[in-house]
Formats: C-alpha cells, structure tokens, sequence
C-alpha cells in the first residue's frame, strides 16, 4: 500500500490538522508516513495545503505530481487538482464553499456538504474532520476509530473540549459518505 | 523512545537539546523559525539560555562567544542569514571552537524566497567565510535523520573543535514524519582545558584567531588543514539504494536523495537499472566512493536544487571523462519523481541506443 | 449637518470594518456579498445620513472610500 | 440643498498605484501607505522620489506606490537610501521599515544615517512584532506581550525593555525631524500625515534625517479582529510609546 | 625620619601580565589598561572574569591582562560578551573596544547589549580616530579634524557630527550606568579609576549594562608628542565629550 | 598619459575615477586602505560622492542602492570585510545591477593577519553569497594589469549587469610599479532604462530580488545562469608565458602568476622546461584553454598563496587522471621563486626518472 | 615634605616623557640610555625631592613606575 | 641588468623613501622597476623595510630571498641582511646606527656614517638620502644625477623646500663613498 492524499483550501480551513490528524492515524497503525506542507510567501492569508503519504514501505518522495487523492475544500483547490489527481484516484469535495463543476469521468468525486454539517454541529471550523471522515468512507486507507484516537491524542491541550464534538463530526463525515 | 510525528524544525529543536544544548541565539527567518520558537520555550523552561539575537550577525558572535566557554551551542538560520554570518564563521573556523549551525535553505540568491532549495551548497562546503577552511556539512534527507545528525553533529564538533553545519532544504524543516527522539543528556559540567572558565589557579587562556607573524599564522592554517584531513578521513557518510547492479546512478543529497529513490523505484519498474548514491556528510564528500561506484556504472545523473554545486564534487571524484549528466531546478521549485524519471528513463534510452 | 456621499469599491474591501467602527452616524454595515477575494464588503445602509466626514476613507487601510460632499454652489 | 454642488473631498493618491495589497484586513501598514503617497502628492514629490521597501510585510511596497522604488536586505534601507541620495542628491529618498528591521538589525544603519545627519525620510511602522514571519517577539515588543518566540510573554530579564527608537535617534545631531505618531484612529492618522509632509519637507530643505514612526496593528499576529487591535494600540502601545515630536531643530521650526 | 618606615603605594596590578605593551609611546591604551586591572584586582574578580579584546589597538589586550581573554571580530565584542555570560552567568565579562569598534561597525551590537540590560561591562576607549589601521575617520572624530579619509578635516555636510556614544546608550533602559572620563592628567585618571569600579560593582549586583568611556589619546596617528595630545583632549575633546556620569539608575545609587 | 610610479590601491583608485565612478562607499581595512584614503580627497575634490561608511556591511547596501540610480559605484576591502558582504552581494546579484569590488585579500581565516593571501579565491568564484551566482572575478598581476582591469570591470559591470570583483593580494595593493592611466572618462549623465531616476512621464520602477513564486524565481535564476554562460563564452582572459614548448607547466594566478614566470626562467636556465598559465579571469576560469595545454605538457604544478583553492578549477579543467600538482603557502607567507623553483625542480627530476 | 622613592622598570620605558610633565618638584628626566627596545628610559634626577604622590606612575601608560612612601612607624 | 635592493630600517628613518627615489629614478631613465614593502602588522613602530627591483626586462616576482644589494639603517635589519645578501652583493651599513660586525667575506660591505652626515647637513632625518647616494657611488644602478631629479621630481610639494638640502645630502653620501 502506498497513497498520497492531499488536503487543500484556504488558510483557516484545517486542511492542515485534518492531513496531520490522517498522518498520526496512519503512523499508529504501524505504517510509513510523512506531511508536508506547501508553505507559503512569508505573508498572511492564502492557500493551505498539505500532502500526506501512507505506505507500508519506507517513503522515498514526500511530494508527488498527481495524488491518488484530494481533499477540496474550495473553488480554487477543485480547480487545481481536479487536473492533477491521478486517473482512477479519488477527490473529496466540499460542496459547501465550491461551485465549480468537475469534468474528470476518470476520477471518483465524492460531493459532500463539509460546511452545513459542521455548522449544524456546532462550529463551521470542523468542516476539516467532515471531509476527511468521509474521505474515509471512500477510501479506507485507515480504520474511522484510527482516526477518532489520533485527533483525540493530538488535539492540543487547550483545545481538549473540542474533542468530543469533532469526533462526532468526523463520524457524521463517514457515514454521510457511507450512505452516499 | 517511542516514535512520534516531528515537525522537522521542531525535532532539529529537541533533539538538540537531548544533546545537551546549554545556549542558543538565532533570529527568526522561514522556512527555520519553528526551530527558534520550538526552542525560545523548551529552553527558558530547562533553565536553559536562549536569546533572540537582534540579528543573525550578533548570533553567530554570541555563538562564538559561548563556544569560547566549552558549553554546547547553537544557533540556525536560512540562506540569507547564513551569508550575515559569514565573517563570525570564518573567526569560530581559526579559533578552533566548537559550534553548531542548522540550515535550513531557501530560494535564493537575495530575498528569493522562502521556497526550499539547496543553493548554499557551495557556501557551506566551500566557502563558508574568507580563508581556508571548512566546516563539517551533514545533510540529513528524512526527519530522523535529520535528529541523528544534529545529535551526532555536537559531538563530532566537539570531537574536532570545527564548526558542524547540518544543512537541509525547507522541506525537511517543515515537513512531519515519524521520529524516535535520542535520550536525554546531561548537560556536562566540566570544561574542555582550552576553555575560556577564569583564570583560577593557573594560566590565563586566550582564543584569538589573530596570528601577526606569517609563519604564525601558517602554522594555525596548517593545523586546520591537518584537522580536515583527518575529517576527510573519519567522517565520510553515505547512503546507497540499488547500487549493486545500477546502470544509472542518480547522485543527490538531503530531500533530492529521497526524491530520487522513487524515481530509481519507478525507472526500475520500466526496466531501467537505476540507484541512488546519496552522500550525507557534503564535506568531506565521498569521493572515494562514488568514483568506485563510477567504474562500475554507466552513467551519473546529478539531481540538485541548484544550477549544479555538488556537480563539482561529483566531477572531481570521478573526473571529466565520465559522463555525469545534472538536472537542477532553482529558485524553490522540488523536482518531483516524475521529473527526475524523465531524464533517467532519456538517458537510458541512450544508452539502450549506444549499446545497439 | 452636511449631506455627503460615498463610494466603497467593493473589490478592495476586505471587511476589516475599521470603517463601520468611526463612522458616527453609524451607516456602515457589513454585507453579504463575498468580493473576489473572498471577503465579505462593507456597504452603506442609508447614504442620506452620510456627512461626508470622511472619517472612514480616513481609517480605511485599502483606501477603498471615495468621498463626496455637498457644499454651497459657488456664484460665479 | 439644491443650490449646492458636489466636491470630490477624499480620493486615492496619485501616488499609490491600482494594486490590490497582501495586507491582512485591517493592517494599518495601509493607512500608512496611503498618508506617504498622500504626501508625496501634495508636495509633488512623486516623480523625484526613490522609495526603499523593507524586508518584512511592507516587503511588496514597491506594488504599491507609484514611484520608483527598490527592496533592500532586512535592515539595510537606511544604507541603500543614503547610497542612492548621495549618488543623486536631487532625488526625495524614503524608507519604509518595520520594528524588526529598523530596531532590530538595522540599529546600527539607523544610526549611522540619523548620525549622519543623511538628508533623507524614514517611515517606521512600529507593530510590537515580527509581522511577515508570524509573530516573533520585536525590540520594540511590550513587556509581558505574548508572541511565538516569547510564548510566556516577553521577559525583561531575558528579553531587556522594548527600545523606543525615536527617542534613542533624537539624541543625535543629525536628526532634524524625529516624531511618534499613532494609526489608531482618525484623528491621530491626521496628525499622522502632517508629521509625514513635515518630514518630506525638511528633506526637500535639506534639513537632514527626518524620521516618522507610526504605531501601528498587526491584528492578525496580536491575535486580535482589527478593531480589537486599534484599541490595544491606544490602551497599551500608546502609553509605552508616547506620541509627539521627539527633535525638531530650529530650523526645522521655521520650515 | 629615622622613625618611619618606607611603605609601598604604588604598584603593578596582577591582573596584567608582565609583557610589555606594544603601544606607542605615551598611549594612553596603557593607562586604561592598568586602570581595568586595578578594579578587578580590588574587586577579587580576577579568576571569575572573561575579557573580550576588540580590533583596533588594543587587539592584543589578552596578553596584557592576566584574565582569560577572547578576540572578537570587528565591533562584535557586546555580542561575544552576551554570549559568554547567557552561558556562564555566575561569570564577570568585559568588553575593552575602540571608537571605531564599538561607535562605527558595531554600532548595532552595543546598542542591543546596553538596551537588553546586558548584564556586561564594557571599557570604550574614545580616542577619535581609527588607531589601529592609521588614522582614519572614526564617528568620534571630531568637526575639522584632518585623519587620513578627512584629509580636508572632518566636514559634517559629508560625515555628520560626532557621535556621542555614552549620551546615545544613556538613554535607553537597560542602561544601569553609563560614565565618560578622561585619561589627560591624574586627577582625571582617578576619576576614570572609580568610574571603572563602579561599573563592574553594578555587574557584580547584576544590576545591568555598565559602560564606562574614557577619552584616549592617540597621539601617533594626531601627530602630535604624547604631551601635546593630552592637552588636545583637555581642549579639544572634553569640551565635545562633556565628562560625567550619564546614567546613574537608582539602584547603582544604592550600591 | 606617461607611465608614473603608483601604488597598487592608489592606482586602482585612481583608475576607477577615470573610469567614471560617482559614487565610492567603503570601510578602512588593511591592506586596502589607501584605495579608500586616496579617493576621500580625489572623490571630494571632483565633487562626486565619497563616504566611509559604518561598515562594510553598510558599505555594500549603499553600493546597492546607488547602483540601483544606474550610476558607477564601487566599494573595496580586504577578506573579513568581504565576508561581511556575503548578502548584500547575493542581493545584488539577484538584482541584476552593476556593481565593482576590489577585494585586496590578506590572511584568513578570523582575523589572520594583514599579509598578502589568495584565500578568498572560493569566496569570490563559487560562494560570494547565497544561492547560485557567480560575480565575474578578475586578478591582476601588475599594477598596470589592476589598473586596466578595474577600468574594464565598469564596462563589464554594466555590460553584463553584474557584480565584477577585481582580487588582489596585498601584494598588488601595496607595491609601487610604473602604470599608465587610462584617459578620463566623462561622468556619463544619461542613465540605463532599468535604473531608477524617479517615476516621471513614464511607468514606475522595481528593483527587487524577491521572487515569491518558485517558476518566477526559477525564471530569474535561469536568466543568471544564461548570463553567466554568456559570460564563460565572451570573458575568459588569460595569459602565458612559454607554454609552447613546455613540460611543466605552472597554473598560478596574480602575484603568484608572475612570481611563478620567474620560477620558470630560472628553472630553464637550469634546464628544465617549464612555462606559466596565468588565468586573469578566474570566472570565467580559462578551462577550455588550460584543457587543451593539459595534452601538451607532462604535467601541471598549481601554485597558490592558500590551502589549494583554483586547484579545484584546475582538476576540473584537465580532469582527475592527469597529474596535477599543488604547492601552496599560507597565512601570509609568500612563495619565493626560489621556493616554487625547487618544486619545479622536484618534478622536473621525476619526469626525467620517467623517461629512463 | 613626605619623602618618597621610585623605582623605574626602565626595560619597560618608551620615554613618553609623560611622567615628566606631571611630577610636580620635576625631577624626572629623560636619560641618555637606549634600553633594548630603542627607547631613552626615564630617570630621576634627584631623589631627595621625590615625595611619593604618585602622579607619575597615575600616568604612566607603560605601567614602569613602582613608589614607597615614608609612612611615620607604626608603634607595635 | 636586473637587481635587488632591499632597504631596510626602523619606521621613521625613511628607508621607504630612499627605496622610492631610486625607484623613480630607475623608472625614468627606463628601466622596469618595482617596489614593495614588507607592511608590517596593523600597529605603530616597528620594521619598515622595502625591495626595489631595477631591470632590463619584464619583471617577474617583485620579491627575492636574496637581494643583491641592502642597504641597513639599524641593528636588526643589518642582522637580517648579512644573512640574506646573496654572495657576491653588497651590504651598505648605516655605522651610526649600528655596532653589529659584519662577518660575510662574500660580499662587498660599504660601511658609512649615515646619521653623523645628516646632522652635520642640518638634519638626522636625512640619513636615508647619504645611504642612497653612498650605494650609488659603490653600485651605480642609476646615475647619481638620476636620483637627484628623482627625489626633486617626487618630493612631495609640502616637502619642496627640503629639496635642495636633500640632494646635497645625497651627492655627500656619493662623494663620501667613492672616496671610501
Ligand atoms: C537576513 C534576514 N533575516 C531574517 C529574515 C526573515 N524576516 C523577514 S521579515 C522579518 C521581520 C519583519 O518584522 P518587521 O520589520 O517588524 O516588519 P513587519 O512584518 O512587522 O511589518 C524577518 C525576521 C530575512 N528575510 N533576512
Ligand atoms: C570587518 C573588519 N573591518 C575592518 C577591519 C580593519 N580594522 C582594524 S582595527 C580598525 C579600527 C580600529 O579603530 P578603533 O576601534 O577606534 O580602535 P583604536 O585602534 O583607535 O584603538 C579597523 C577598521 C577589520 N579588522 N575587520
Ligand atoms: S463619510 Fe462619514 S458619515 Fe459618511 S460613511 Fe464615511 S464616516 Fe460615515
Ligand atoms: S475600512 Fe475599508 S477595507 Fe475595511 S471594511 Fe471598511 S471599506 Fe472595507
Ligand atoms: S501580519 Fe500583521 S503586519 Fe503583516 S499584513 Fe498582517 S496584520 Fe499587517
Ligand atoms: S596608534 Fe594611537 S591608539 Fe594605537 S597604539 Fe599608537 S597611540 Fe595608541
Ligand atoms: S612620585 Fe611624585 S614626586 Fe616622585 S617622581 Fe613621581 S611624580 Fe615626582
Ligand atoms: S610615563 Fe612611563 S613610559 Fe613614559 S617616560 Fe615616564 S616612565 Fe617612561
Ligand atoms: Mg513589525
Ligand atoms: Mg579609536
């Protein structure tokens, strides 16, 4: 097994956390990983975007040209990688922030409404673990309650209150794209 | 020591305090800050001393100043901060103290940008300051390497009394990958005996890097001439992949050498017979080595984020005759796997057509 | 009181709301249209209580205010 | 009001261009952008001006303005402006630098120009932070103020007292115009621009060194919403930083 | 007198060495030596004290002082210093630099030390030229005075005007005692002697950044006779460099 | 202009005048220091500008922003003091404007001493900063040839847009040799349309080296790079003395070029076959020709005041199997003729064992 | 008049002459012996009028000058 | 014709000077020179101590191990010449500065009273033009006339009035040599 998994949106949207939350999933049950942001300009504002590697072997490259999947959490992340996910890959799509179309029949495209969910469970910041449980349903490349420890084990201290309903989320995230 | 996810700026940080790191001074710059932030708390509360220079020239003088005293040190930097300690580092090289540098590079030359790249290459292997001398150069090329060496890195300066640069792209600072973090160590006590600690009860010491008479000043450039060659000697580090039975070998350091690897992955899958030479220690470089690995190879691929640095190193081990080839890409754009398979799987198209 | 006018270029706007908060008839409002940019611009409620004091465009850090004010016609 | 016409009375610049800026919402460094290009043009300036952009989040500067301009080491504008003032000394030369690079690395620059008496203007935006690189403590960091490289808040033991450069530079004799000012609200960005157009003005006298610092919000880093921050300028910046003209020379009085 | 006894008052300090300087005749780098050595002497703190040689002159200071002494690269020496002690706080550290040194190329490093409250003493030798090098500009050197990159004399519409480095570093508030003295004839010698005390006493308390400046002569490169240059600082250089304490905190009071 | 007696920084200065120069900006440093005295009178009497800076840090950023008006402008120093230049150079480079440095190199590393030293040769051809650059770096070996040089490196400065180090030791600085000016130019008053001169009636000027877009900066790299192709095919200088028919052949370049030619004179008198290739441009390093001389001698002493730094372009040049030699002196000791003729000699005898 | 007595490390003198300029009952000469580094040493002309106050060895930049004093016998 | 002459002194006694009239002196009647000093360390006192090279050709190293000819001023320098003449040169001696014999036999030593001259002609600062125009008579590299143009030529103008009594310096040291 060997899979690259990017996460991407605007800075604030968590697309950071929800790519670490796969990677401490991942490194817990026993495989090779690494995260890599693309950092940006010096200055505030913009893209967040990182990419996440799973494998059963040692990783070589951190980075790749074409992931086999992507999370998107907007308009201009579809757009990127709606072109760069490799044939027959996956991509995730926050359907609450975008309204491009997607033109690839060779990809699976999962639609899901990250930012009504997470609002209606309570903070509109949770979007992130929306979509990556659901990534999770369409492609289990760790166990849901893999992930459910990792973010209970990495939230930061200070944000240890926000554990319980983000991991509801990420549930809700998993069995809406489940249903789906 | 359980393996956790390491922010790489971040475990260069702890792991250097594991060695026994008693002061650092370093000035903010990206992509290396989460390394002085990391430790602007994690020291303060070990009691520690750790001071934001008001610039990376003052921090490379408060580097030399605590060396001076024996104590584990450090400060870190990226590109052009490195440049701003340029003349502290050739005065640290002539007073044979020992001091640790961490950089991690950036798009250059000038402002560039804060994108990864390994543009200092030449600046850190062979002219680190005016004068003659060099530092020890580590590159690690995953996060637990990266640990590794910067742990290894104060004893081996120690060891020489030399400046250690552990030098990376932005990658590796700011990328996260599993690490097992070294044991704790106590901070020593007892001074080395050239130590500037008082003058209490024998001579007074001096460090100084001045050495009026030319004779003088000749036999201090002999003694650190003398202390590269044992460098050069004891300190050669490498790491191969599918060398054995390789036809191309690809040649690349730090983040480049791990590129790389998947690339020689994907061309074997397409029946090209490609391996990696990944040199570590940039100086002293392998030499010796890759010009065995020359005999035995068709061909040499260079792979650099830069417009060819090591290629000189690469050149002069295995001379002009032999066919390197160098693909470079600059100012912060990482060639990727595909990119680099690309040029592997054209040359062996040549060599298929050479050997028809 | 004197009868000013504004115009906010919503492009530049990035609904910082500096603005909203020194604008003493208190007609400034956020609203709900995301700009290009992707932040939400500010809009001016009731342009008839405008005094054109200028003190937004004066706050504004994107210089996005032009402002207008009524004043008697000069006699030739 | 029928017998009334409409004037223009607050327009952009002539001496900012079109470009949108990078700046968070609410960054003040607009505001100053503009009370400089409001000054240029006013005095007109702009087509003999040289502008040095910093390093640091006013580091695209030179989109901004519309004069010629270049971008310096982190530090050194105050060395770059006098190179290119003593090569064209019929040229406006202005700098624009944050706390990290004027107070921090660029003291000696800052001090050697001012010392100097260098006949040029600088345009100091004092955040209390390293804005461009995410929050890194600044001198000019209050005591006690939390930032990612004085996460327990700054210590003075450690850290010493914040500097207050325009004090320190007023002691020098080569500076003619040395003022604080404030971003925090409108009435104090008026005053600010007439302490900008003051220091333009000595420099076209050829007075000497003119210096104008503007407290100013970096909301983003203070991890305050923009309005939050002006008034932390105003509660915690402004008594630290007192506001007012720290040197002017007689001659300068009688500009 | 039969009845008396004949007593030693006067003596060579052990915190220096028995080389012999290479200085020139009548350089008053020697008396500041004795003056830095007789303080420590008298303080005990010869075996806990670090000194930092700058470049200039007194370059070879460490084979005149009998403490453990580094060199330092050009102007760096607060620097060095703050390095040595955030390492070894239990330890003394001073610095010994010239005007070219500490007032020029390391304008920068001295005034972060003194504003960090650097808990270091530094002895500034202000002699108004570049010594060591042959007599060029230093920042000190004074309206008029012809050096060998002034050849014309000093013009302040080309260099500025002097710095004054204790009135400067005075100013900020890490500062905890800042004194000029002169080394032109014994009273003043003395005086410069208690000033020198004082400093490395406020270390000792830790009290802060101690800087004492002492106005030098450099007769060489003034070209004048060692006499005649004393009397040039007392007409020359007193009047610009007012003697005295500038920064006096309380609790240097209450030492 | 007759030949006069000069100085070799007197001259240098005196010659950069001539050449136009508006603006000089630099910091007292022995052994370059009389560069900078002369032009504190020459400069002011003309009423072009002259300032001692605070330090060559300074130095350097003012040289910058003149350079950025599109005017002539030079700084000097010696080895410390160039390393205190490492960013701003790297800065200058990336902005493409034209710059002259001399650098009068003396004793390294720290603070070595003031004697004559090649030290800097790594500095100045492969690492004047930062990132991939390399700023064209011209040595003479007379005053005549510093002086023509420095007249020429405005031209090439402007020409190339680039930083042209003119490197001497303190030799070449402090000796006196009859020169011939070269005529005075005219202070050109028109400025290049890149220079900044004030947004009037046209479009505002940028000068900048940040690039935040990787491709962007990718782009800016790849035009330094053409650029220093375009250098290596137009600006290689060299000079020789009786290569044609020589057997050993000795590479040194400036005072120890012309040191090494009377090596050779008295090693013919003895018998001994031995020439001189002396590279003027040590980048663009004379390797296409020096390759080419490699097939006709039996083999190549390299002689340096340094540890064995040209030595590097030297193996480049001729590759890793023909026999190269190195005899290098350091700290500010001086080879003697006397000293490189028993090198000479030493290999003159093996080759003649050879040959038995 | 307290008597004093100074002892001049003349290997130590460069003849500064500065000890001259300050002995207040100038008996300070300068000698016509070249010590080993090239310099006329210092010496005292006529000791009896020594009174030990010092004020040449405060000046003396070369640290050459040793002085007693004739302090009144301490009774036991 | 190519020769070495080395001057060598204590700073002051103008040896760089006496090294640079013969230098231009050389230089105008054509011949190639160079001259070079041995600077000393960045600090006051000290050696001063130059090499002059007249030759018909080309001059390579501006430096020699064993000069043909020095001229010493003072103790240590004539310590360090009589060593370093080479055999056959020749050694002038400033005998008022110097009470060290000369024990060479291979070379030829001129021994004359340079600083007793000087004062006696008005000024011991002058000792270095007797040296010159002693060597001249006893090595005529240039014509004594040469050098007294050379040293009017190359006084500089604040120096002028010394003219005069420095080449009456000059051709004493001549005279008094040749009749020696
Ligand atoms: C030599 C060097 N050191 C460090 C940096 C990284 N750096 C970029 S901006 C900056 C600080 C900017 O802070 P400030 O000057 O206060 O400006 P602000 O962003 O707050 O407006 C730093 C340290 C750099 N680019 N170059
Ligand atoms: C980086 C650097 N720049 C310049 C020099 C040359 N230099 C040596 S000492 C000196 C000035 C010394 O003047 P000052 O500090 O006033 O000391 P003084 O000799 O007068 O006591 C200079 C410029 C150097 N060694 N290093
Ligand atoms: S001009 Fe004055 S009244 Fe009108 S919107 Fe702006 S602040 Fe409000
Ligand atoms: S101040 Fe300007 S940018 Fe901010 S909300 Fe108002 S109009 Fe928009
Ligand atoms: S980080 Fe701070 S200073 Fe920088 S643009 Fe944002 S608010 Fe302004
Ligand atoms: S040159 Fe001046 S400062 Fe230096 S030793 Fe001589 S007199 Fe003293
Ligand atoms: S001690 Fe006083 S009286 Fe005696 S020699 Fe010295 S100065 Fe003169
Ligand atoms: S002051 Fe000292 S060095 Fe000077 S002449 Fe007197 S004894 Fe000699
Ligand atoms: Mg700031
Ligand atoms: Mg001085």
């Amino acid at each position: 097994m060997h899979q690259s998994i990017v996460f991407s949106g605007f800075g604030g949207q968590g697309a950071l956390f929800a790519g670490q939350v796969l990677t401490y999933a991942a490194m817990d049950t026993g495989r090779h990983v690494t995260w890599i942001p693309s950092y940006g300009p010096e200055m505030r504002g913009g893209v967040a975007r990182c990419t996440v590697i799973v494998s059963d072997d040692e990783i070589g490259s951190p980075i790749v040209r074409n992931p086999d999947v992507a999370v998107v959490f907007n308009n201009p992340s579809l757009e990127k990688f709606q072109t760069e996910v490799r044939s027959g890959g996956l991509m995730v799509v926050n359907s609450s922030m975008i309204n491009v179309s997607v033109d690839r029949s060779d990809i699976r495209t999962l639609w899901i409404a990250g930012g009504e969910i997470a609002i209606e469970l309570g903070d509109v910041r949770m979007t992130n673990m929306v979509l990556l449980g659901a990534m999770l349903a369409a492609n289990p490349v760790v166990e849901l309650s893999a992930a459910e420890q990792a973010l209970r084990d990495h939230l930061p201290e200070r944000k240890q209150h926000l554990a319980d309903p983000n991991v509801e989320v990420l549930r809700r995230g998993y069995r809406t794209a489940t249903k789906e | 020591m359980a393996r956790e996810l390491w922010k790489g700026n971040e475990a260069l940080a702890e792991a250097s305090v594991r060695a026994g790191l008693v002061a650092y001074f370093g000035y903010p710059i990206t992509p290396q800050t989460e390394l002085l932030e990391y430790l602007s708390l994690r020291m303060v509360k070990l009691g520690r001393a750790f001071l934001q220079a008001e610039s990376e020239l003052a921090a490379i003088n408060m580097v030399y100043g605590a060396a001076c005293t024996g104590v584990r040190v450090m400060t870190s930097s990226s590109s052009p901060g490195i440049s701003l300690m340029q003349e502290g580092l050739s005065y640290i090289a002539a007073s044979e103290v020992p001091v640790v540098l961490v950089d991690i590079m950036r798009g250059g030359p000038g402002l560039g940008n804060i994108q990864p790249s390994q543009g200092d290459y030449f600046q850190v292997t062979r002219a680190a300051g005016h004068g003659d001398f060099h530092p020890l150069v580590l590159a690690p090329a995953t996060v637990q390497e990266a640990v590794d060496l910067v742990y290894l890195a104060f004893d081996l300066a120690e060891k020489y009394r030399t400046i250690v640069i552990v030098v990376a792209d932005g990658n590796i600072g700011q990328m996260m990958e599993p690490a097992e973090m070294p044991p704790m160590r106590k901070v020593k006590k007892d001074r080395p005996d050239w130590a500037l600690t008082g003058a209490d009860g024998r001579e007074h010491r001096i460090i100084t890097s001045l050495e009026l008479g030319a004779e003088r000043l000749e036999a201090l450039n002999l003694r650190l001439q003398k202390k590269i060659a044992r460098i050069r000697q004891a300190e050669v580090r490498y790491q191969e992949h599918k060398v054995e039975d390789a036809d191309i070998l690809i040649a690349a350091f730090g983040t480049m050498g791990r590129i790389s690897q998947t690339a020689a992955e994907m061309a074997r899958a397409k029946g090209i017979k490609a391996g990696v030479f990944r040199p570590i220690s940039l100086f002293p470089f392998p030499d010796e080595r890759l010009e065995e690995l020359s005999r035995q190879v068709s061909r040499i691929l260079v792979v650099e984020m830069n417009a060819g640095q090591m290629l000189d190193d690469v050149r002069l081990a295995v001379g002009k005759d032999f066919p390197v080839e160098f693909y470079g890409r600059m100012g912060g754009v990482v060639p990727l796997p595909d990119d680099v398979l690309e040029v592997v799987e054209r040359i062996g198209a040549e060599l298929n057509d050479e050997q028809r | 009181m004197a009868k000013g006018r504004i115009v906010i270029d919503e492009g530049r706007c990035k609904g910082c709301e500096l603005c909203i908060s020194v604008c003493p008839p208190e007609i400034l409002v956020v609203s709900s249209r995301l700009n290009e940019r992707g932040y939400l611009a500010v809009e001016v409620m009731d342009m008839d209580r405008c005094t054109g004091c200028s003190l937004c465009a004066v706050i504004c850090p994107d210089v996005c205010i032009t402002v207008y004010r009524q004043v008697p016609a000069r006699s030739r | 009001m029928n017998n009334a016409e409409e004037k223009l009375v607050f327009e952009r610049p002539r001496s900012l261009t079109d470009a949108h800026t990078h700046y968070c919402p609410g960054c003040t460094h607009g505001i100053a952008h503009r009370l400089v290009a409001e000054a240029l043009d006013e005095l007109g300036l702009r087509e003999r001006t040289l502008g040095i952009a910093p390093v640091g989040c006013a580091v695209l500067a030179y989109y901004y303005f519309n004069v010629d301009m270049a971008e310096a080491a982190h530090g050194r504008a105050p060395a770059m402006a006098t190179g290119m003032k003593r090569a064209n000394p019929d040229k406006i030369l202005f700098t624009y630098q944050g706390d990290g690079d004027l107070a921090a690395i660029g003291a000696g620059e800052i001090v050697h120009a001012a010392g100097r008496g260098e006949n040029i203007t600088v345009i100091f935006i004092n955040n209390a932070i390293y804005g461009m690189t995410g929050g890194q403590m600044a001198p000019t960091t209050l005591e006690g103020q939390k930032t990612t490289s004085s996460p327990m808040g700054r210590d003075i033991s450690i850290a010493g007292h914040p500097l207050r450069m325009s004090e320190l530079l007023a002691t020098l004799d080569g500076a003619a115009y040395v003022a604080r000012g404030s971003l925090h609200d409108p009435k104090h960005i008026r005053r600010a621009k007439k302490a900008i157009l003051t220091a333009f003005k000595v420099q076209q006298a050829g007075l000497g060194f003119s210096m104008v610092e503007l407290l100013s919000a970096c909301g983003t880093n203070w991890k305050m919403d923009p309005v939050e921050a002006l008034g932390w300028i105003k509660d915690n910046m402004v008594p630290y930083f007192p506001l007012g003209d720290y040197k002017v020379t007689d001659a300068v009085k009688n500009l």
